[in-house]
């Protein structure tokens, strides 16, 4: 028994809501502790809790037996935790190193050592396989991914006992996981314990030792073993149901229904060149590719967020406007962005006003606006979606990641559209949730709408779309039907580029 | 579409509704509780300011009389609030108020004007102060809108240009205004109360439900608390921003009306460091600086508190000094006064 | 009291008028005055208010309630509203802007109030009982005029003015005075910069006049309180050639010009009395009281008060009245 | 939010702004580009204003006594910024600058201080400017960091306190310094260069390094870019917030003292709408008002360029009132410029 922490009875109030109701967790050192539990579960509390950035209300932490009090982030520097936040928490306007060694800069008598932090930086992005993020640049212009990697050097940076992982694997693709859990292994081999937060359970097997399971602020399981705990156990835990994880049933794609969307040799430089596809109605076509293959790109240009330097894109035969979100809004094209709380949250508004957003017009008359039917649209909305807590009238910053993500997507259900982007609709979202925004997608385009989706998890859109269109260094390499084509070799495909 | 068919079966849902969650009527109240919340420092910080008022010089402040003069001087710089409400709201600023309230009320004075509005009707007045307020608010607009200029300074640069042109076109003389109809109009009372008091009643209750109540006040959160976001959500930010502006401006040009009544004079020096009290009735009322949040209702108590505050120290013949120190340690003591009972009506 | 430069003075030296003043100095009826002003941004104005105060001590029957001071019309016309309300005896009123005043103040006088209009005129007789004005377009004629005498011989002589506040009218009158008297002796202003009636103004518009004029004869600078900074921009610059003349009447510069050894050698008096003036009238009227020296048995509707010349000739006889800014 | 986003070019708004992973050398030369660039426009505005002023009043403009007559006038105000530039970085704001400069002014200039100051050393004239300043900060950053006031409105309060107070200390009269040994060295020049020029010089610098060079520095850019994410990473954030009003207010007492020396004077009216003019230098030369982003060479230009456009309109005999239209145009056309040519650097 060497518990390196224990954390007992911990509870944990917020107006309204009692997110953490008495939590136990104990983790060893050397070990991947795993903390499971849906959207809400009090992760991401619990975490914030652990380094010192929430007071509990109630409980005990004691870090190698001692009972600790860790009433500020420094404090719970200085006992070795740290962490990498569900919300990338950096300073976009600081460089990579800066953002790297934040609070504990090397300097001497108050003066930065630029060059000093310059090169350890350097060593620490190797370290992590990441070599070619320039130290220098600004944060803030570097993509979700890149921002991550940073994020993970800064917990590296500190001599950490325990690093806190929340979701590090939402916005990384395959190869990106991979490259982590090498990182993570190197820390568990020097004792280093590991708390890591995901949804995809494939990835708790592939590194986790053990498992406890968050519900609702409480925990119902722990000690678990990672890799021999049946999947159905850990959902059922979880969820307090038993959910069938599979993709909904493929629908057939009758050849003679009308192409709605016609991209045609999309080009902005240095970003993508050349990108063309169709997507029929009722058709879903997903984009394949690793990070920082342009496929975010591909989906603003589209949608007109980004000018195109050349190409079209038409809707029902007729050509957007570009460089005009309107004129694409009009048309019937909707986006859900992939940064959801830069790009698509009022955070300050409450959930059923960012649901309601993009379609205004059809709860106003005169341009007043019906509360009540806004309302009603929306919860019947954060209702299917399993939205929790599952008022209305809650800010969207107090929900937690995943339902944050669900609010998204509830947007862009609810406006009526003929063509539907989604840049990552799942990233962040629970295993049950999951499942039935699947079938929210095929239940759309059942219905006739065009859907265009991205998403790093190669199974998500070979298990959804009806075509694939692989994406590598800004060209589609492949199109085809998503049933002719397997997870290897869009592996293959995304990382070579050449024949399957 | 088909939000509705996508709905799974109701089971489901039900048996993942969770107990953390509150039920839902419990959570109402508490909504209830911080919407009162939100403005209830404010109203004990009017009250206690009101309660010294009668205590100090009871016979007086507690008049009739007295109400309505901290009224009427409420009214001037509360619609310039109002419109500032909106534009600090939906994440800009606007230094050039009161200059621009200087330059409509010279524009509306000028002798062709009043030629015009004598041989007319006064109408033609107002409609010019409404036209230059709305016209240096639409510059305004299209200079940060499309222009990109941070408001900051788009609207400094206002103020300088519009102060200036307001002196050259009165050439630093005080127009006096020899409209009967106008000043007979505006300076009167209604049902008792002076018509100002009644403009800034329906500008305030119309700027409460444009806010509250409509697409546009709905936009003007989204532009002011993510404009990326508002935009990719498929707002038209940048024509929303310029409306936001021209708003401003036309309270500006309704404001000069009231003043050119008030005073019976148009003048380049009129509206002198109003940025600066409607900034402040704003910000204490409650509305976010960085844009996203706003209250008409606490920007009225905002300038209500700012206008008894000044009627209390004339009654009570504080020293000018002294008056200047008090009035700084009662704006922190109001602000702080409403942090904790906002903090307070939230939590429970 | 009269309306002679050499009123003041009774304070003093209780000589002559003492009589005739020291019975209307006898404590009558109680008079509640109000009174409000522009905001003592500048030496001059604070000077305004500290006299009218003073002022107001030495009479037992006097209660002076003072308004913050202020350059927004509207809350100044909100204050003579709420001295309305109060149901003061009389209100002394230096408006920041004379015509917008005007219809509130004839609303105090409707109700029966005594009003006295202080340095900005009301553009209506009715507004105010009584009016006591400073003479700018004079300050500007005196101040030409000795810059006139002094320079007689030199035809082109460059003449600088430092005007204050030019958004005011005070400003305007004074400059169109200055320019009228230059005129009569062949001169002109050669350049002209505005300060703000702060030192600080002052330095700032002295610094680049001096750039601006690289030779100069004769300064005109309309405020001894922006003065301050004139003077000390002027002997930064290490300049000897010409010689500056004041207006208001700061008692600093009038030691200045005592001292001699000064680049200043005159200044024009603004009083900065003349609230003070406008409480005692008040008082009188509100009392129904005479002015001292006069038969007439009312105080008449307007005093404009001098703008003399003070020189080191006659800077002693000034010196009691000037302000301390 | 709209505030930087309305300054950023359309292009960088769009958040995943990237190529395909350019090589870094590629990247570092951008960025040397974008460094440049971010002053370019503002340098440009500064030679063309120079330019005019050379052709419409060469004789004079153009002397060297001109230029420091434009840097002597350039010091005071630009001290008052490069503490300005700190606290906006830091994500605050700080309208009490100019109160803080009369009281610490009015405070160092009180005939006991002067006493002290001729009977020893004029240092404790300085000393006590400083230490005012500084206390005022002190109580600023107090408020804002512990007592969670809002900056706009902890320093309003702040305003109306401080100048009130200095208004009680003087009695509101001029005090006249006496203390001929501060006036000489104050007054005096080093190497042909006035002693305040120096000052202002060395301030500038030791704020270069201090918001380039240090950890202060780099924190300062952390608590104002994401304050939540400097308080994970251990950063004491309250603190550092009342370090930088602190900071703000030690610059204000440094101009404090260089005012008195230019004016020979200490009065409750110095200073007077200093916070517009320091925050306009400051956005003006490319600090973000959000906070995040701020450049102490921006700030200089920006206070060069106001400067500048003064004298030049005053060698011209422009007047006033043109020279407000004027003004209000040229800040707009010098925002642009450096928007344009920034962004044209930063494309390249
Ligand atoms: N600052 C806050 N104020 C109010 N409620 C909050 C706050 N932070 C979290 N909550 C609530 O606490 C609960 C737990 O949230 P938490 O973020 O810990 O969930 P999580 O398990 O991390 O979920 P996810 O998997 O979606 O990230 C949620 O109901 C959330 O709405
Ligand atoms: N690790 C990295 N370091 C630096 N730059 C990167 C990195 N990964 C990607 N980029 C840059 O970001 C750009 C776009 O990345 P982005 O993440 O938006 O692409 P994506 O294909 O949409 O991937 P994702 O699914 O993560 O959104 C790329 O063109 C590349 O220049
Ligand atoms: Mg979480
Ligand atoms: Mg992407």
């Amino acid at each position: 028994m060497n518990d390196l922490l224990m954390m007992t009875g911990i509870v944990k109030e917020f107006p309204g809501v009692r997110a953490l109701d008495g939590v136990d967790l104990d983790v060893r050192a050397g070990e991947v502790h795993c903390l499971l539990g849906q959207n809400g579960a009090g992760k991401s509390t619990l975490i914030r809790v652990l380094t010192g950035a929430h007071q509990p209300d109630a409980g005990a932490i004691s870090i190698n037996g001692e009972q600790v009090q860790l009433n500020s982030p420094t404090a719970a520097i200085q006992r070795g935790i740290a962490a990498i936040y569900q919300e990338l928490d950096l300073v976009p306007e600081l460089s990579v190193a800066e953002n790297i060694f934040l609070g504990h800069e090397p300097s001497r008598f108050g003066f930065s050592r630029r060059h000093e932090a310059t090169a350890r930086a350097r060593e620490i992005l190797q370290g992590l396989g990441h070599g070619e993020i320039p130290a220098h640049r600004s944060v803030g212009s570097l993509p979700a991914a890149g921002q991550q990697v940073v994020s993970m050097a800064r917990a590296l940076s500190r001599e950490a006992h325990l690093i806190v992982m929340d979701e590090p694997s939402a916005v990384l693709d395959p190869e990106e996981v991979a490259n982590l859990f090498r990182v993570i292994r190197g820390l568990t081999a020097r004792g280093v314990a590991v708390v890591y937060i995901s949804h995809r359970l494939e990835e708790i097997r592939q590194i986790g030792d053990r498992v406890t399971v968050l519900k609702d602020g409480a925990t119902v399981a722990t000690g678990l073993d990672a890799r021999a705990t049946p999947t159905k156990e850990l959902i059922r835990l979880m969820t307090g149901r038993s959910i069938e994880y599979v993709f909904p049933p493929r629908r057939e794609i009758l050849s003679t229904a009308p192409v709605v969307l016609e991209v045609e040799d999309l080009t902005r430089p240095g970003e993508f060149a050349g990108i063309g596809f169709t997507v029929r109605a009722g058709e879903i076509v997903g984009l394949a590719g690793l990070v920082g293959s342009g496929r975010s790109e591909v989906l603003e240009t589209v949608y007109g967020a980004r000018r195109a330097a050349t190409g079209s894109v038409r809707v029902d035969g007729v050509p957007l406007r570009p460089g005009r979100v309107q004129a694409a809004v009009k048309a019937g094209v909707g986006l859900a962005p992939e940064e959801r709380k830069s790009q698509a949250l009022l955070l300050d508004e409450a959930v059923f006003k960012n649901i309601t957003v993009s379609s205004m017009g059809r709860f106003a008359s005169g341009g007043f606006l019906n509360g009540r039917a806004e309302r009603e649209a929306a919860a019947q909305l954060t209702t299917a979606l399993d939205v929790r807590p599952a008022g209305v009238e809650y800010p969207v910053r107090n929900l937690s990641g995943g339902n944050q993500q669900k609010v998204v997507l509830a947007r862009w259900l609810l406006r009526e559209c003929r063509v539907l982007l989604l840049d990552e609709p799942t990233r962040g979202v629970d295993v049950g949730a999951r499942s039935e925004i699947y079938a929210l997608i095929r239940n759309l385009s059942a219905n006739g709408v065009a859907i265009v989706l991205v998403s790093s998890e190669v199974e998500e859109v070979l298990g959804l779309a009806d075509r694939v269109v692989v994406l590598r260094e800004g060209r589609a390499v492949h199109i085809g039907p998503a049933q002719d084509i397997d997870e290897h070799q869009v592996l293959d495909l995304v990382m070579e580029g050449s024949a399957v | 579409m088909t939000v509705e068919d996508g709905a799974r079966p109701p089971e489901q849902t039900a048996s993942t509704q969770a107990t953390v969650t509150p039920p839902a009527a419990q959570r109402s109240t508490g909504l209830m509780h911080s919407g009162v919340g939100r403005n209830l420092g404010l109203v004990v910080a009017l009250v206690l300011l009101c309660i010294v008022g009668v205590i100090t010089a009871g016979h007086t402040f507690a008049t009739g009389a007295n109400v309505l003069t901290i009224l009427r001087l409420a009214a001037v710089i509360g619609v310039v609030s109002i419109g500032m409400t909106f534009v600090i709201t939906g994440g800009g600023i606007d230094l050039s108020v009161g200059a621009m309230v200087a330059l409509a009320s010279v524009w509306a004075t000028t002798l062709a004007t009043q030629q015009l509005a004598s041989d007319l009707h006064w109408i033609f007045m107002v409609t010019t102060a409404l036209v230059v307020g709305a016209a240096c608010g639409l510059v305004n607009g299209l200079l940060i809108a499309y222009g990109k200029v941070v408001p900051f300074i788009a609207t400094l640069a206002m103020l300088a240009a519009a102060r200036g042109l307001a002196e050259i076109i009165s050439d630093r003389k005080t127009q006096i205004i020899t409209v009967n109809s106008f000043v007979d109009f505006f300076g009167g009372s209604l049902l008792g109360v002076p018509v100002l008091v009644w403009i800034f009643l329906l500008v305030a209750a119309a700027g409460w439900v444009l806010l509250n109540r409509t697409t546009f006040g709905r936009r003007t959160f989204a532009v002011g608390g993510n404009s990326e976001a508002a935009r990719l959500a498929g707002i038209k930010v940048q024509r929303h921003t310029v409306a936001l502006y021209v708003l401003a401006g036309l309270c500006c040009g309704i404001a000069a009306v009231m003043l050119m009544a008030r005073t019976t004079t148009g003048s380049s020096t009129h509206g002198q460091l109003y940025e600066l009290d409607a900034i402040a009735a704003v910000v204490i009322g409650g509305t976010l600086l960085s844009g996203g949040r706003g209250t008409i209702v606490g920007t009225v108590f905002g300038v209500l508190i700012f206008t008894t505050l000044n009627n209390v120290f004339t009654l009570n013949n504080l020293s000018i000094s002294a008056q200047s120190v008090a009035k700084g340690a009662i704006i922190v003591i109001a602000v702080l006064l409403q942090q904790r009972l906002a903090a307070r009506a939230t939590s429970q | 009291t009269s309306n002679t430069p050499k009123a003041e003075e009774s304070d003093n030296a209780p000589a002559p008028q003492a009589v005739a003043a020291g019975k209307n100095d006898e404590p009558g009826q109680k008079v509640r005055i109000g009174f409000s002003a522009p905001a003592a941004d500048h030496g001059w104005m604070g000077a305004i208010t500290k006299a009218t105060q003073a002022e107001a001590k030495k009479y037992s029957d006097v209660e002076l309630i003072v308004a913050e001071g202020t350059n927004d019309v509207n809350l100044q016309i909100s204050q003579v509203e709420t001295f309305i309300n109060q149901k003061v005896d009389a209100i002394v009123l230096l408006p920041f802007d004379g015509a917008a005043l005007t219809p509130v103040a004839t609303k105090a006088m409707e109700a029966g109030i005594t009003v006295v209009n202080v340095d900005r005129e009301f553009d209506s007789p009715f507004a105010a009982r009584t009016t006591i004005l400073g003479d700018n377009h004079g300050m500007g004629v005196s101040a030409g005029t000795y810059i006139c005498q002094q320079l007689k011989d030199k035809k082109d002589a460059v003449v600088a003015e430092i005007a204050g506040i030019d958004s005011l009218p005070l400003t305007q009158d004074r400059s169109k005075g200055f320019k009228e008297a230059l005129a009569d002796c062949g001169l002109k202003v050669s350049n002209r910069v505005a300060a703000e009636f702060t030192v600080e103004s002052g330095e700032k518009a002295a610094a680049n006049l001096l750039q601006a004029a690289p030779k100069i004869d004769a300064i005109w600078n309309h405020d001894d309180d922006q003065g301050v900074g004139v003077m000390a921009a002027i002997k930064n610059s290490g300049r000897k050639e010409f010689f500056v003349v004041g207006g208001a009447g700061s008692a600093n510069v009038m030691r200045d010009i005592k001292s001699g050894n000064s680049l200043l050698k005159a200044t024009v008096i603004y009083p900065s009395t003349q609230g003070a003036d406008g409480v005692r009238l008040a008082r009188l009227l509100v009392q129904k009281k005479a002015l001292g020296d006069l038969v007439e048995v009312e105080v008449p509707r307007t005093v404009q008060l001098y703008a003399p010349v003070v020189t080191k000739d006659n800077v002693d006889q000034y010196m009691p009245t000037a302000f301390e800014s």
